[in-house]
């Protein structure tokens, strides 16, 4: 010890030091507290722009003509004509078909991975299902436009080049891992106590699973519903290429639809000039797109929450 | 010093492995002559200046106007005449424009292949089919509403949407402002429009030429009648005061004159375009070139910029 | 099996038939094994649904996707045209992408991790954060337009492009910080303030480090994440020609899926052009299967040494 | 069936089960356990088991934990195949048939073979379904038919007083003790011959511990019964026969009152005593 | 510093520590609690404790599980009010200062009072940087007196010998065993002058244990230690005071062979002996 230096006095001096430092303590929470509101000035700025634009385009187009006519005609020379009812029948119909896709597949796949299969196969599978997940949406558009649409063809000859169809497949695909993966997450946190409960009775896997671990994992599944109609919603290049941009108001799938967010591109991409009605037309998109999405988001984590089974 | 090395280079180093120019050249727009432009602006970097960027975006015709008129872009290309309002808006803005034509394109009215009844049609028959309540009021217009002969099955009607420069002149040059037939189905992509007609027997369609002529294979063209005959679009009869010349338009590019005075590139690459580019490059992204004499004239007006 | 009845004790009243059982049983197990195969079948669809898209993408790009592919510049002409501008864009991108999330996520996940108070402010973060996470990825075009184009002036730039994509892919870094974050040991920070470290020293040098793999393979999901999107840049405005390679944060750009976008809309006009979409897709895969390859062996090799 | 024939043996190595041939002799073996070895992965958890399990009789099963305990009595019900990479030799024959014959369908021997878990495991579901999945899965729809064995069951499982006006109740709502024995009307609803027990009572409190005891003494009339218990004081309690489990061998097993007064193995007394476990 | 004054006296409760007058009166008190409430939320944790705690003794804290015992170990560094909704009165002075003073620095400090874990909790750093983190973190980054520091600590944590040639390799390479010495050089390594311990072995093989309890002796020639156990053997083998907590309260405190022979209260003698806890 004699031969070492003092290092109680020197920390002591030290800390003299580096408690004068301590401003460098105080300071690092308010800076990172700036860092974390830009999350909160994100979203501001998402909302107050959208709100802006959105109350200038309904000083020239009533609610009542945006949320109740069926006419889309933004930038027609004659008369301009602002429904959305348009694009909420494209979004609507992708959507519906991609979970009529997404949702079966999704699920079976769950419960594929979750009960049916060793611990083996599932390491191997769900890896490469999440890969469909990663893959970017331009290349699933560019699948649904090349492939996709030419061979439904082959079997629904009324089919058009551009339809709600295909790319409500390809989007389907697409959210499959989403929904697979929250449902299994669901499904495996059901106790195991809860499967052999059942199994000792003589209960077949799939009699355990229809009857037992799906409705006890019922909230996380509708979940995983929720959260995929809301990504089905929102995206946008797979729709943008694949589904046209036709604006009638039409339930036919065979055809071209537009939805929300094709839309947004081609009022952006295209031709509207800002200032006009046309233009602010998209931002009035955007805003219901928005909620839309928003609302589905809260309600589903509002029910994962809530219905969450207490085991 | 500059001045002078320009023209020098502009003479004698083409195709040489680059000119000493530098900086850029923005142009936006109609995206009918987008091929072109891009065709033309392609060139010009990989053989005349290579260190110039242009970079050639296709918003549309009015949308790029939007952003011409506030001197965001150098040119800005055009299917139609630039308008009154945005005359009014350079002024405005201390911004003095040229208008210059650029190649002349032809309004092509498209079937599918296996429509072998429609082939040739009259001016008139055209003129009345995409109107709306002229054959019936309820626009489901059969193809035996125009020729008995014709088959009895519903016309399906397609066509670029209003974004386009070719949707006006479609309705305010050949319709003169009659409104068009109902249930028309409009589209943002020209590539759309070409799928849906090469895979509908009962379609019809109308854009310019040069999407037609990349894909004669997939879908025919209407050959009109003006009253002389039945007159198919090609790059020969859509020329100059060729044959299928009502249904012929110009298109355009608007420049700035300002930014040719300011940036020699902008300068160097509209003398590049009515020097060379758009006489070679028109014919094969689907344009007939204008007259000699007429690209000459526009070259001298640039020329004499200072 | 009889004597199974007969086992039973006769006043015991028996509502189980075991032969009404025994009948059921074997159709209840072949339903069980039918449904088992079904799901299999299901899971496997997606894979197939995988190979037949990798399948197609590789047949297509067969003969196009070489060195020149990926050194040339944009061209309009098939034969000459290459991707190397837009993956210099995509880099460029990245080097916005990248610092701003990493500064901003991480800074984010500490302070809720941390020094927020649980209480009501903390949880308006949290499920802020949660619900930008939700936020369709065009409506941070609308946002990035809006702000970064218009209002701070950057127009379509690299800047504006990456603050947009940054803000966009933020909740992904912020959500995996914070669990790397959270499963740090509490006995390390307790180790750490036994010695007098401050809080700060204790995030810095304990907290930080541990949760290091976690943050990477999160920024890495990020970046891959950003590198595949389109949407927003799509309604940023990106050139649809753009030969040039950016050289500065205020340049205009281009970027792999972009490119991929403008190839596969303009196939209708130069057939070839699927190629080099196929083509591009390829390279994109490939950039982004190694990606997400390192992020799971950075996940793999530091897991858990607890 | 065949009479106890099987006496006090000597197996190979030290761990033989040992029966005193005295008393019981007549009683039916329900189940016979035999040359039975299980592994898990490389861990080698039951060692040539031999063990017979009486008609009507209480068989408790004690050892210290880890011993095989819980992994025994679900091989008896093939539960334990849900296991990955578990290996089997040996034969249980369950009323004279191999319970891994490949003809034995593993659902059959289940509604035949019932069990009781350590913690309570009902269904998130109302106390009715708990009660009615079983007989429901077997195909049996009529409402009035189910209500009679619901009943039943709950009587006979001696909870149908405390539940009968809240059937339609979440079963969540019950105490832990309650719980449990509505896993066992659960368990009767099916109507098995043979009910396995793993611990049931150790997640109970005192008096849910008795009344469940009380339970299993009325049950052992109409059924065979094992149960596990690491509470040497229930098994001597409530048990016929008792096997003592160590390191996955049977050291023994004999009439209840035996073992616990006069064990024949230095290790069964230790753990008797208390010396480890 | 101020001599011992308190002698045995009784609080107004009957958890008054006893601190029997003989042989050590002379020694300093490095720590003293005072009146020391603490709540967990609504949980009284922690109920009017007086103890003091003399220089270069080992003082052992004995209790049953849930008594308070690592509460109060903690709240003596004040590590305590890491948990959130924490709430404490009284005062507890160290070298005379009360620690709760607002213009006590909590890092100051935790830099004269060092804690040992229970579990061994190294850095996932290099042995030498585990060990240099303290003096790092107090400002001193001379390689060289770094060298020295971590050298003598180690020395000092009787672990020198073993790890001198793989200083650079990852603590997580260490034996549970000498982690814990590890982290013992790592609080010594900023010289403390008071070292907490709480349940130092309890996760240590019994070679190991003994290596630390030997250590334990040693470092009381220059460091006064408090350390919590649960092992009773063990309070008696290397503590000079000992203190039992029961409920959050100090039931009784004496030098440790009298609390161990001759215990003042029931509920002492029935712990010591293993009748509850
Ligand atoms: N699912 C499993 N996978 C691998 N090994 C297992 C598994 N379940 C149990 N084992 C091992 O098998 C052996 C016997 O375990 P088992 O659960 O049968 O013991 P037990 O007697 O029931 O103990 P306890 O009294 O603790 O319940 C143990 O060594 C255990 O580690
Ligand atoms: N972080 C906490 N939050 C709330 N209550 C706590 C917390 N830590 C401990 N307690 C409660 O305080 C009381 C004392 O706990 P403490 O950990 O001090 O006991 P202990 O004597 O160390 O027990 P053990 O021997 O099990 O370590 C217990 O009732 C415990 O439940
Ligand atoms: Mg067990
Ligand atoms: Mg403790
Ligand atoms: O794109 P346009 O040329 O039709 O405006």
């Amino acid at each position: 010890m004699s031969k070492t230096v003092g290092v109680k006095d020197l920390i002591q001096k030290k800390d003299k030091l580096s408690k004068m430092k301590s401003g460098v303590e105080k300071s690092i929470p308010v800076f990172l507290f700036c860092l974390a509101s830009i999350s909160v000035l994100t979203t501001v700025g998402i909302v107050s722009t959208l709100v802006y634009e959105t109350f200038l385009f309904f000083k020239d187009v009533s609610l009542i003509e945006f949320f109740t006519t069926t006419e889309l005609k933004p930038l027609s020379p004659v008369e301009p004509k602002f429904s959305i009812l348009p694009l909420l029948t494209g979004t609507v119909m992708t959507s519906l078909v991609a979970m009529l896709v997404a949702i079966p597949i999704g699920l079976t796949t769950a419960v594929f991975l979750s009960e049916y299969a060793s611990p083996a196969v599932r390491k191997v599978l769900k890896p490469l299902i999440e890969v469909l997940a990663g893959i970017p949406t331009i290349v699933y558009g560019f699948f649904a436009f090349t492939f996709v649409t030419p061979l439904l063809r082959e079997f629904i000859p009324a089919l058009g080049a551009t339809n709600a169809l295909s790319p409500g497949i390809v989007m389907g695909i697409m959210i499959i891992p989403l929904v697979a993966s929250l449902s299994e997450d669901a499904m495996n946190s059901v106790p195991n106590a809860m499967r052999e409960g059942a199994m000792a009775l003589g209960a077949t896997k799939l009699e355990v699973t229809l009857r037992v671990v799906i409705p006890a994992a019922i909230s996380g599944i509708i979940a995983s519903f929720v959260l995929g109609i809301s990504r089905a919603i929102g995206e946008t290049m797979i729709v943008t290429i694949a589904s046209g941009s036709s604006k009638n108001f039409t339930f036919d799938i065979t055809q071209s639809m537009q939805t929300m967010t094709a839309y947004i591109v081609e009022v952006t991409s295209g031709d509207a000039a800002s200032g006009t009605t046309a233009y602010y037309s998209l931002y009035a998109v955007a805003f219901t797109l928005f909620v839309f999405t928003l609302l589905m988001n809260m309600f589903a984590r509002y029910i994962s929450r809530k219905y969450r089974e207490a085991y | 010093a500059a001045c002078g090395s320009d023209e020098e280079g502009s003479g004698n180093q083409a195709g040489a492995s680059g000119g000493e120019l530098s900086g850029s050249v923005v142009i936006d727009g109609s995206g009918t002559v987008y091929p072109l432009m891009a065709r033309i602006a392609d060139e010009f970097m990989s053989t005349e200046e290579e260190n110039v960027s242009v970079e050639v975006s296709r918003s549309g015709t009015s949308a790029g106007m939007k952003k011409f008129v506030v001197g965001e872009t150098d040119f800005s290309n055009a299917s139609r005449p630039i308008k009154e309002e945005e005359l009014a808006e350079l002024d405005e803005n201390g911004i003095e424009s040229e208008e210059f034509k650029v190649a002349l394109d032809g309004l092509t009215l498209v079937i599918n292949p296996e429509n072998d009844w429609a082939t040739e049609m009259t001016e008139e028959e055209i003129k009345t089919m995409f109107v709306t309540g002229k054959i019936k009021a309820d626009d489901d217009v059969l193809w035996s509403d125009i020729r008995s002969d014709w088959p009895a099955e519903k016309i399906n009607f397609y066509g670029p949407n209003e974004n386009h420069g070719t949707y006006e002149f479609f309705v305010e040059t050949i319709l003169e402002e009659q409104e068009l037939v109902e249930g028309i189905n409009l589209q943002q992509e020209y590539s759309t429009l070409v799928s849906l007609v090469s895979e509908d027997k009962y379609g019809i369609a109308f854009f310019g030429y040069g999407y037609y002529a990349n894909n004669d294979d997939k879908i025919a063209a209407v050959a009109i009648d003006f009253g002389n005959g039945p007159v198919a679009p090609s790059l020969d009869t859509i020329a100059e005061d060729g044959p299928y010349a009502p249904f012929t338009r110009p298109v355009f590019t608007n420049l700035s004159i300002d930014a040719a005075k300011e940036k020699e590139q902008v300068k160097a690459f509209a003398e590049y375009v009515f020097s060379k580019g758009a006489a070679e490059f028109a014919g094969e992204t689907g344009f007939a070139p204008l007259p000699e004499e007429e690209l000459q004239e526009s070259l001298e007006l640039i020329q004499a910029i200072d | 099996m009889k004597d199974m009845n007969m086992d039973i004790a006769p006043e015991k009243k028996s509502y189980i038939d075991l032969n009404v059982v025994q009948k059921k049983m074997s159709a209840r197990i072949l339903l069980n094994k039918i449904v088992n195969y079904l799901f299999l079948l299901s899971t496997l669809f997606g894979l197939i649904v995988l190979v037949i898209l990798l399948y197609r993408v590789v047949a297509d790009s067969i003969g196009w996707l070489n060195i020149d592919f990926l050194t040339n510049k944009l061209s309009t002409s098939p034969d000459r045209a290459g991707i190397v501008g837009a993956i210099i864009g995509t880099v460029w991108l990245m080097i916005i992408v990248g610092p701003v999330t990493m500064v901003l996520g991480i800074g984010t996940a500490i302070y809720l991790e941390e020094y927020a108070k649980k209480g009501r402010f903390h949880s308006f973060i949290q499920t802020n954060i949660t619900n930008l996470a939700g936020v369709p990825s065009i409506v941070f075009g609308l946002l990035g337009l809006t702000i970064f184009v218009r209002v701070f002036g950057f127009g379509s730039s690299i800047i504006a492009g990456g603050l947009t994509m940054s803000l966009l892919v933020l909740p992904i870094v912020v959500v995996s910080a914070q669990e790397a974050i959270r499963s740090v040991p509490q006995f390390l920070r307790e180790a750490s303030y036994g010695m007098g470290a401050t809080k700060w020293q204790t995030i810095k040098n304990v907290v930080l480090p541990s949760a290091l793999p976690g943050v990477l393979t999160g920024m890495i999901l990020a970046l891959s994440r950003a590198i595949g999107e389109t949407a927003p840049l799509v309604v940023i405005g990106i050139p649809a020609l753009l030969i040039p390679i950016p050289g500065s944060l205020f340049d205009s750009f281009t970027v792999l899926p972009m490119q991929i976008y403008y190839w596969t809309i303009d196939s209708v006009l130069v057939d070839e052009y699927a190629h080099l979409a196929a083509a591009t897709i390829l390279v994109l895969l490939t950039v982004l299967f190694v990606m997400n390859s390192v992020a799971i062996i950075i996940r793999n090799k530091f897991q858990k040494r607890y | 069936m065949c009479a106890l024939t099987i006496t006090a043996r000597k197996s190979t190595k030290a761990n033989a089960p040992l029966a005193s041939d005295t008393e019981n002799t007549e009683k039916n073996i329900v189940m016979n356990t035999r040359a039975l070895n299980l592994w898990y992965g490389e861990n080698h958890a039951l060692k040539n088991i031999n063990l017979p399990m009486l008609e009507n009789d209480v068989t408790a099963i004690i050892g210290p934990s880890g011993c095989g305990k819980s992994t025994y009595i679900k091989t008896l019900n093939r539960m334990v195949e849900l296991v990955p990479n578990v290996r089997i030799s040996g034969e249980i024959l369950y009323r004279d048939r191999n319970i891994f014959d490949k003809t034995y369908l593993v659902e059959e021997l289940r509604t035949r073979v019932g069990m009781v878990f350590q913690k309570p495991n009902p269904f998130p579901k109302s106390i009715f379904d708990n009660v009615a999945y079983g007989p429901k899965i077997h195909g049996i729809r009529d409402k009035k038919i189910l209500k009679e064995i619901v009943e039943k069951s709950l009587r006979g499982a001696a909870i149908w007083e405390e539940v009968k006006d809240r059937l339609n109740e979440n079963a969540y709502g019950l105490s832990g003790g309650q719980q449990q024995r509505l896993c066992i009307a659960r368990c009767l609803a099916i109507e098995p011959d043979v009910i396995l027990m793993d611990e049931p009572t150790s997640a109970l409190d005192p008096k849910s511990t008795l009344k469940v005891e009380e339970l299993i003494q009325e049950l052992k009339e109409k059924y065979s019964i094992i149960i596990v218990t690491h509470n040497m004081q229930q098994a001597a309690r409530i048990s016929d026969k008792t096997a003592f489990f160590l390191n996955g061998e049977v050291i023994e097993y004999d009439n209840t009152d035996l073992i616990f007064s006069t064990p024949n193995d230095k290790r069964t007394e230790d753990y008797i005593t208390g010396r480890f476990g």
